[in-house]
């Protein structure tokens, strides 16, 4: 029976407010603790219908700084930082740069959704750009499904099929000439001074 | 002759100007002359430092000490006659305010001898020599009065009883004050010598200006022909009469020349170029920023105008330097 | 600049709009930088030029005037009178040698405490990054070496 | 200098204000401080100095010690000035003596680092000291109060204002900009909680102002001009024409149904444009004055010049129809004023996505609220724009209000209203209706009690801001429908919520030309437009310019209740000041040092109250005490110094200048 | 074109591609390449730009996102200082997000410009980021390019899709919630446009690569409520708004056996075609999507005839 049944309750030691805190400092997350929780965030989200937690309770969860939750959920990887929750918000919460700012903790603590294939897009598209300077959308959907899912290929032939057709399709991924100086400028500095 | 009060007129850091003045008392210097004894006069008549040092302290009745302090030599003198003096009077501008050579606070003592000495484009000078305050040559050492950085007033130098202000002085002022002094009944340690009133008060001009007076721009003598009746500030030139000590009769504007302020400030008034300020900006018309910038651009210097004669007994006193 | 330097500013505060602006910010409990010594006059237009020059001269590191916006002072017009005055005196100290941050001139009604908030801790930062006043040289040079034959 | 003023003994007097400035400041250091200072004969800390005990120990000095000058270092003067003036004045001390210092406000409340803070308090005091030797005894000037009052606005809150003040037996003009007075109220249906019909209770009210011999109504009349002071002010009113000679009319409206127009054809203002009116019109059927007005925009007559003027045949020989009519001036004296200017209703188009403009079906609360109105356009009858009735209705809260893209603050009245316009649709319609709120907030009598019965009357709450409202339709259910996108924050859901009806709620806010108004009579505003009263809890309907004070939604949003009882405090605010029969003024008056002037006329043009003036016979300025408000602008500029300032004189803000900047 | 406008455009424009308009979007390129010599309006790639960074960068580190973007618009300061147009609604806001912070956030600039330092570049402000809708609309004008306009418009009603990081959260393209630059433009080409209200809301962008069914699903709402409204194709400003509607478009009949087969069209290459460009040079034939209707609303070999 107690597979059915599930215990839930939050505990104030699972809370971390340091953390909310510092979400708070990163750029453009400064309105967080100014939320009213009237949900337009989430009313006009196009995909909050799809996610675990509605972004408005995201960033409760954030205020409460129950961390783990929010940055294991699937609702920051969902957000296609389309800003309709940005502009809409009355209280000028910035709810893209929450979601990224959470998405980056996620990332740098390894505790996204594991096989979730949007992380994994981020991944590999920063190491494409990184070594090439330009992104190669056919490589990279290849290595995003290799790592993810390989079976997504078959549904995905299809529309490479149409797009190769129209020539829409370049298998060639292209390369800027500056590179060495880009990748030395991305390097972070403590590096570079070593 | 002994029984004569003793006089001394002596300069410090001025033109000569405040001398003329005493000169200009013309027949009347000789009553002066007549009723007292003058034991320095370095304009007109040879007397030696050590004359005055032989006087007894007290010995001189009155000094009348024109220009400002702005050398060892000047402060030493001040010193001594003050010493010797019962009365010591400053004899205008320059020994009340510091007067035009107290714009020299603008600088300090380095950059106005690099100027006159080596910047000035009609000086010749290739060996750039500028002034030693001793100098050995086989032997003997020379020496020269030390220029100061700073300008002072009389009165920032010695204890000073009283003040007859102008640029110079007018006459009359000075024969005033001779007399008072002689006829034993003195005003209270600190007078200014002169009318307390502004300079208004004495203008003809004053009743042709108008009792609501606002100005569009501001103009400078050599840009319009003054009309010879009406009030110069109403015309828009830089009268800075309604700020200014009364005394002079109005020399300047009865000449259709703006007044410039030699007198000094009123005895109310603690810094002159802050009251003469007011009295231009105040009457501004300009509202927003860019238009009131525009008219004021019509003072091209401020410190020279409004500090004129004042800039060493001005509240900042000079300009201050990097430390 | 010494370790703990503290600009002194002197404020003057028109008696209807920035002084209550300040006392605003009190009500509100909004925190800001203590080097204020405010002095309330009842309109900007009663600060004399040489008030202003008074405090410098006394050593002050700062002035701050604060009046109503344009269009609302209590009296009317008292703060363009302050306005042109400001702007004739800012030249002038400016050639006295004492810089443009030093002197300030804000409108700041009743209502905007955070402003008093804003204004000051603005202009505390600017004159810490300036550092003390400049000094007046001595009066006396450091007298030069006796030049030899 | 002190010797000037003969010998001086001061009192110094740190209060802690219980802890709020204890707290922060530390008292006794600057007491002890201050005792150490010249001329200072008394220093001392104390809880609450401005407590009787408090008052008494500073009188009990002054007594004991021969004190003839004070500082007290507690509030703002702007709260207790008055408060020790008084005390020391008991102790028969000239109340201009004594000094405040402001160490809350401007300190205790405002700074963290107690050794700072306790630093500053120490400065100020000894400018204060400092100053207070230059301090000279002064009389305070008396001004008559003209009893005339002016109220502006004839709303619920102005008309209430002038009644009271009119049964108290004085003479009220009261101005309203509008045709008719009753303002917003007459538009209303029934008011909350209690449901009782608003024109029931109101048009009685509208028709004793005109009744009333005290009370001269002008409406459809804008103030032009307001210039004096407190208890003297001159105002100017503009008249504009209603092209009816008010006199000669007797409002038997029957011009209205002669007009060559034969049905209503013009937008109808009053109605929010959802009826219509013809160009000779009466705004609503109770409308005070009792009387037409033409509208030259759509009268034949004005446009062409060739109108049958069926109306002037109605008129008959009454000829109370004057098409030459001019807007008329009318000069008035008065002692105070009462603002009564109301509000503006939030315009819904700035938040486009909600439809308003868009979808027809979308309506502000005030367009329902004549919509439910029996004697609205539809005679009570709630038909939607395209004729049909509805069946669903969504109510959506706070539009244009706790909206950092509109405005910021919550507009109090609106959940009362929607629950209100909730329940009158229900009544009407019998159609399902949803409120999609943030928050509800009911605090006021029986408000709460109103809410537990629409939730009983099985009306929809949904906790949550409506994101859209759109016509794009996901299946047949939600086709030809207004869907209201929306988390159900108590669900934690999304849902679309099809409906045929939207109203927005919406908020309070400033007129435009609030700010405008203000500057014509000189008050204050705050940020957001709403008119300042001079303390948030102690002086709630007094402004910072004496004389006037402000009732109703101009001074913020509230609802009927609060506007009528703060009608009620602002007339006897202005009765207050009228039977005293006079205002004591601040003696901090400019005056010339007549033998010092020197004539130059510089302190002319300051003077906005042609306070001062050049006496051509003497050739010096003077300046009229009575005319003086003592800005001192005159001071600063006199170049000769000759003008001086009582309680402002250069020597004391000298004194305080090097006071805080010399440390000792 | 006004004076103001004519000195605008005579100076030409930088142009930053990003990727996808090398990819996917390349008839994007192709049709603005196309339209501005039309309206022979001189346009410069900028030399070595590189990837904006997308929304992915700002998903791992925001220092390089920002300075990814940055380098661009160093790279275009050192250029000169004609504005940059930026096509692509991700690139657009990258971009112009980037000034944004670095404006208000001292510390990410100093950073950004350490960086870029490293690499001999120059600081990165002075440079305006547009994009080509709002360009057109403002530096060329409606009534230039009305006046442009040589052929007839043919097609039917089309529904005019401004996808989301184009008008949000800059409002510069257009407001961020009822554009209608779009809608004028086509309308003065003759083109009909419906009255849309999803016209801002989000395609799912990179989601129909990672989470198929939701990505796909948005996009069929967008296709059904266009085809609700009577539009019969849809014209878009960003390459991934029209990627996604274009490509899986049959998945979505198969899935929802509903007829939905509509060109997705970008709207440079309506107007470029209004003013008399070649329909290959367009990159017309490069539509998935509704190629019949295609073809019949822009035919190849029609002899340019004078609009009337």
């Amino acid at each position: 029976m107690l597979a059915l049944i599930r215990r839930k309750m939050k505990f104030q030691r699972e809370a971390d407010p340091e953390w909310a805190e510092q979400i708070s400092k990163a750029p453009g997350c400064d309105r967080v603790f100014s939320c009213i929780q009237c949900g337009t965030c989430s009313g006009t989200c196009p995909l909050s219908i799809y996610m675990d937690f509605t972004p408005r309770r995201i960033i409760a969860l954030v205020r409460e700084g129950f961390r783990t939750d929010a940055l294991s959920c699937q609702t920051i990887w969902l957000c296609a930082s389309c800003y309709s929750c940005t502009v809409h918000c009355p209280q000028n919460v910035h709810i893209t740069d929450v979601m990224y700012s959470l998405k980056r903790e996620a990332i740098k603590h390894k505790l996204y959704p594991s096989r979730f294939p949007i992380p994994v897009l981020a991944r590999e598209f920063y190491e494409i750009v990184r070594r090439r300077g330009r992104n190669s959308e056919f490589w990279l959907v290849l290595r995003m499904a290799m790592k993810s899912n390989p079976l997504v290929l078959l549904t995905m032939a299809k529309t490479g099929w149409g797009l190769l057709r129209t020539g829409r399709m370049s298998l060639k991924s292209e390369r800027i000439t500056r590179i060495r100086e880009l990748q030395n400028e991305l390097a972070d500095p403590q590096e570079v001074s070593r | 002759m002994s029984e004569k009060a003793k006089v001394a007129f002596y300069w410090c850091a001025s033109c000569g100007g405040c001398e003329e003045a005493v000169v200009d008392l013309a027949e009347k210097i000789l009553e002066v002359s007549a009723a007292v004894e003058i034991v320095l006069w370095p304009v007109a008549l040879d007397f030696k430092r050590k004359d005055i040092e032989a006087i007894p302290d007290g010995g001189i009745v009155a000094t009348f000490l024109n220009g400002a302090i702005r050398s060892t030599e000047q402060e030493e003198m001040a010193h001594l006659l003050r010493r010797k003096s019962k009365v010591m009077v400053a004899l205008g501008s320059c020994s009340q305010l510091g007067g035009i050579p107290g714009l020299a606070n603008l600088w300090d003592r380095s950059a106005i001898l690099e100027a006159v000495y080596k910047g000035s484009p009609s000086t010749v000078n290739p060996e750039g020599t500028t002034p030693q305050t001793a100098y050995k040559d086989n032997g003997r050492t020379p020496t020269l009065p030390m220029l100061y950085n700073t300008v002072r007033t009389l009165d920032q130098v010695v204890d000073v009883d009283y003040y007859i202000p102008g640029c110079a002085p007018a006459a009359k002022l000075v024969l005033d004050a001779v007399e008072t002094l002689l006829s034993g009944n003195l005003p209270p340690k600190g007078t200014v010598l002169a009318p307390d009133r502004a300079l208004c008060d004495e203008c003809p001009r004053r009743d042709t200006r108008p009792d609501k007076l606002e100005l569009a721009e501001f103009k400078r003598p050599h840009q319009i022909i003054a009309d010879p009746e009406k009030c110069l500030l109403a015309q828009g030139l830089l009268c800075l009469g309604p700020a200014t000590r009364g005394g002079c009769g109005g020399l300047c504007t009865k000449g259709n020349m703006p007044c410039t302020g030699c007198y000094g400030p009123t005895s109310r008034v603690r810094d002159y170029g802050g009251k003469a300020l007011t009295a231009l900006a105040s009457i501004i018309e300009a509202k927003d920023d860019t238009d009131i910038e525009k008219v004021l651009a019509g003072i091209p210097d401020p410190v020279g105008t409004f500090y004129r004669y004042s800039l060493p007994a001005s509240l900042l006193k000079r300009k201050t330097l990097e430390a | 600049m010494p370790e703990n330097y503290e600009p002194k500013i002197v404020a003057f505060f028109c008696n209807w709009c920035t002084y209550l602006a300040a006392d605003l910010a009190g009500t509100s409990r909004m925190k800001y930088a203590a080097n204020t010594r405010v002095i309330r006059v009842m309109c900007s237009g009663r600060v004399d030029p040489q008030f202003v020059l008074e405090a410098f001269a006394k050593g002050a590191d700062g002035v701050l005037i604060g009046g109503c916006h344009p269009g609302d002072c209590h009296y009317q017009e008292g703060n363009y009178k302050a306005l042109r005055r400001y702007y004739l005196l800012k030249r002038t100290l400016r050639e006295m040698g004492i810089e443009e941050e030093r002197f300030r001139l804000e409108w700041i009604s009743a209502a905007e405490g955070d402003r008093v908030r804003t204004v000051v801790n603005d202009m505390v930062q600017k004159l810490r990054a300036l550092g003390p006043r400049k000094m007046n040289p001595a009066i006396e040079p450091e007298l030069e070496e006796v030049a030899a034959s | 200098m002190s010797e000037r003023n003969g010998i001086v003994r001061i009192g110094v007097y740190v209060c802690h204000c219980g802890t709020n400035i204890a707290a922060i400041v530390d008292c006794k250091a600057v007491a002890e401080y201050a005792g150490g200072l010249y001329h200072v004969t008394v220093s001392r800390d104390y809880k609450y100095l401005c407590s009787d005990p408090g008052q008494e120990l500073i009188r009990q000095d002054i007594r004991d010690h021969k004190l003839n000058r004070i500082v007290v270092a507690s509030c703002s003067p702007h709260l207790h000035e008055h408060t020790f003036r008084t005390a020391a004045e008991g102790a028969g001390l000239n109340a201009f003596y004594v000094h405040m210092v402001n160490i809350r406000e401007h300190n205790s409340w405002v700074h963290e680092n107690r050794e700072a803070a306790t630093k500053k308090a120490q400065d100020m005091v000894r400018a204060a000291v400092r100053r207070v030797v230059f301090h000279q005894s002064l009389e305070k000037v008396r001004v008559p109060v003209h009893p005339d009052v002016l109220v502006v606005g004839g709303g619920i809150a102005g008309i209430h204002a002038a009644l009271t003040l009119a049964n108290a037996g004085k003479k009220v003009y009261l101005v309203e900009r509008q045709p008719t007075i009753g303002g917003h109220m007459a538009m209303f249906d029934k008011t909350f909680p209690t449901l009782d019909c608003a024109a029931c209770i109101l048009t009685p009210k509208m028709s004793s102002v005109k009744a009333h011999p005290n009370i001269t109504l002008w409406a459809h009349s804008d103030v032009t001009k307001v210039e004096g002071y407190v208890g003297n002010y001159k105002v100017e009113v503009a008249r504009r024409p209603r092209y009816i000679n008010e006199d000669l009319c007797s409002g038997c409206l029957e011009c209205i149904e002669a007009c060559v127009y034969k049905e209503p054809k013009f937008i109808d203002e009053f109605n929010m444009g959802l009826g219509k009116r013809k160009p000779i019109y009466i705004p609503f059927p109770q409308a005070v004055p009792q009387m037409p007005l033409i509208d030259i925009d759509t009268c034949i007559q004005f446009k062409s010049g060739k109108c049958k003027k069926t109306c002037v045949q109605a008129c008959g020989d009454r000829h109370a129809i004057d098409f030459s009519q001019k807007e008329e001036i009318r000069n008035i004296e008065v002692g105070t004023i009462i603002m009564a200017t109301g509000f503006k209703a939030f315009d819904a188009r700035r938040t486009p996505y909600y439809g308003y403009g868009t979808y027809p079906n979308v309506y502000t609360s005030l367009e329902v609220e004549r919509l439910v109105n029996a004697s609205g356009p539809t005679a009570g009858d709630v038909v939607l724009r395209d004729g049909r009735k509805p069946k669903t209705v969504g109510i959506i809260h706070c539009v244009g209000s706790r909206d950092e893209g509109t405005n910021r603050w919550c507009s109090r009245v609106c959940c009362m209203y929607s629950l209100k316009l909730a329940h009158l649709l229900k009544e009407h319609t019998d159609a399902e209706i949803f409120n999609f709120y943030i928050d509800i907030r009911t605090p006021g009598k029986g408000f709460e009690e109103f809410y537990q019965r629409l939730l009983s009357e099985g009306v929809h709450f949904i906790r949550g801001r409506v994101a859209e409202v759109t016509d794009w339709a996901l299946d047949p259910t939600e086709e030809n429908k207004l869907v209201l996108r929306v988390e159900d924050t108590l669900l934690g859901t999304v849902r679309r919520i099809p409906v045929d009806m939207v109203v927005l709620s919406v908020g309070i806010e400033p007129h435009e030309d609030a700010q405008d108004v203000r500057r014509l009579f000189n008050f204050g505003c705050g940020s957001e437009g709403f008119f300042l009263e001079r303390h948030p809890k102690l002086a709630p309907v007094s402004t910072f310019t004496d004389g006037i004070f402000v009732a109703g939604c101009c001074q913020g949003p509230k609802d009927i209740p609060d506007t009528v009882a703060q009608a009620g405090a602002a007339a006897a605010e202005a009765l207050a000041l009228i039977d005293t029969g006079f205002v004591e003024q601040e003696p901090n008056t400019a005056y010339v040092i007549e033998d010092e002037c020197s004539g130059c006329k510089t302190c002319v043009p300051m003077c906005p109250y042609s306070a001062v003036y050049f006496n051509a016979d003497t050739k010096r300025a003077g300046i009229h005490q009575v005319l003086c408000k003592g800005c001192g602008t005159c001071v600063a500029a006199c170049p000769s110094g000759s003008i001086k300032q009582h309680l402002f004189e250069d020597d004391q803000i000298f004194e305080e200048i090097e006071g805080v900047l010399t440390y000792a | 074109m006004t004076p103001e406008q004519a000195a605008k455009t005579s100076k030409g424009y930088l142009y930053f591609p990003g990727c996808s308009l090398r990819a996917t979007g390349v008839a994007y390129e192709e049709s603005l390449v196309e339209l501005f010599r039309l309206l022979n309006i001189p346009l410069v790639e900028l030399p070595d730009w590189n990837c904006c960074g997308a929304t992915s960068y700002m998903c791992i580190d925001e220092g390089s996102a920002f300075l990814l973007s940055a380098r661009n618009l160093s790279l275009a300061h050192t250029v000169n200082s004609r504005d940059l147009l930026a096509p692509c609604a991700a690139c657009y806001l990258v971009l112009k997000k980037t000034q944004d912070y670095a404006a208000k956030h001292p510390k990410i600039r100093t950073q950004v410009e350490e960086s870029l330092a490293r690499g001999g570049l120059p600081p990165f402000d002075g440079v305006k980021v547009r994009h080509p809708l709002e360009m057109l609309y403002n530096d060329v004008g409606r009534d230039t390019l009305k006046s442009n306009v040589i052929r007839r418009w043919r097609g039917g009603r089309i529904a005019c899709y401004y996808g989301c990081q184009a008008v949000r959260p800059y409002d510069e393209v257009d407001t961020a919630y009822n554009p209608m630059r779009m809608d004028e433009l086509l309308q003065d080409v003759g083109a009909p446009t419906v009255d849309y209200a999803l016209k801002t809301k989000c395609c799912g962008g990179s989601l129909t690569g990672t989470v198929h069914e939701v990505g796909v699903r948005l996009n069929y709402i967008l296709l059904k409520e266009a085809a609700r409204k009577g539009a019969e194709a849809i014209v878009t400003i960003c390459p991934l708004c029209q990627f996604n509607l274009d490509a899986y478009q049959a998945e979505i009949r198969k899935a929802t056996n509903e007829p939905i087969d509509m060109p997705i069209l970008y709207f440079t290459q309506v107007l470029g075609y209004a003013l008399g460009g070649d329909p290959k040079k367009l990159g017309l034939h490069r539509g998935i999507s509704g190629r019949d209707l295609i073809k019949r609303w822009f035919p190849a070999h029609e002899e340019v005839e004078a609009y009337v």
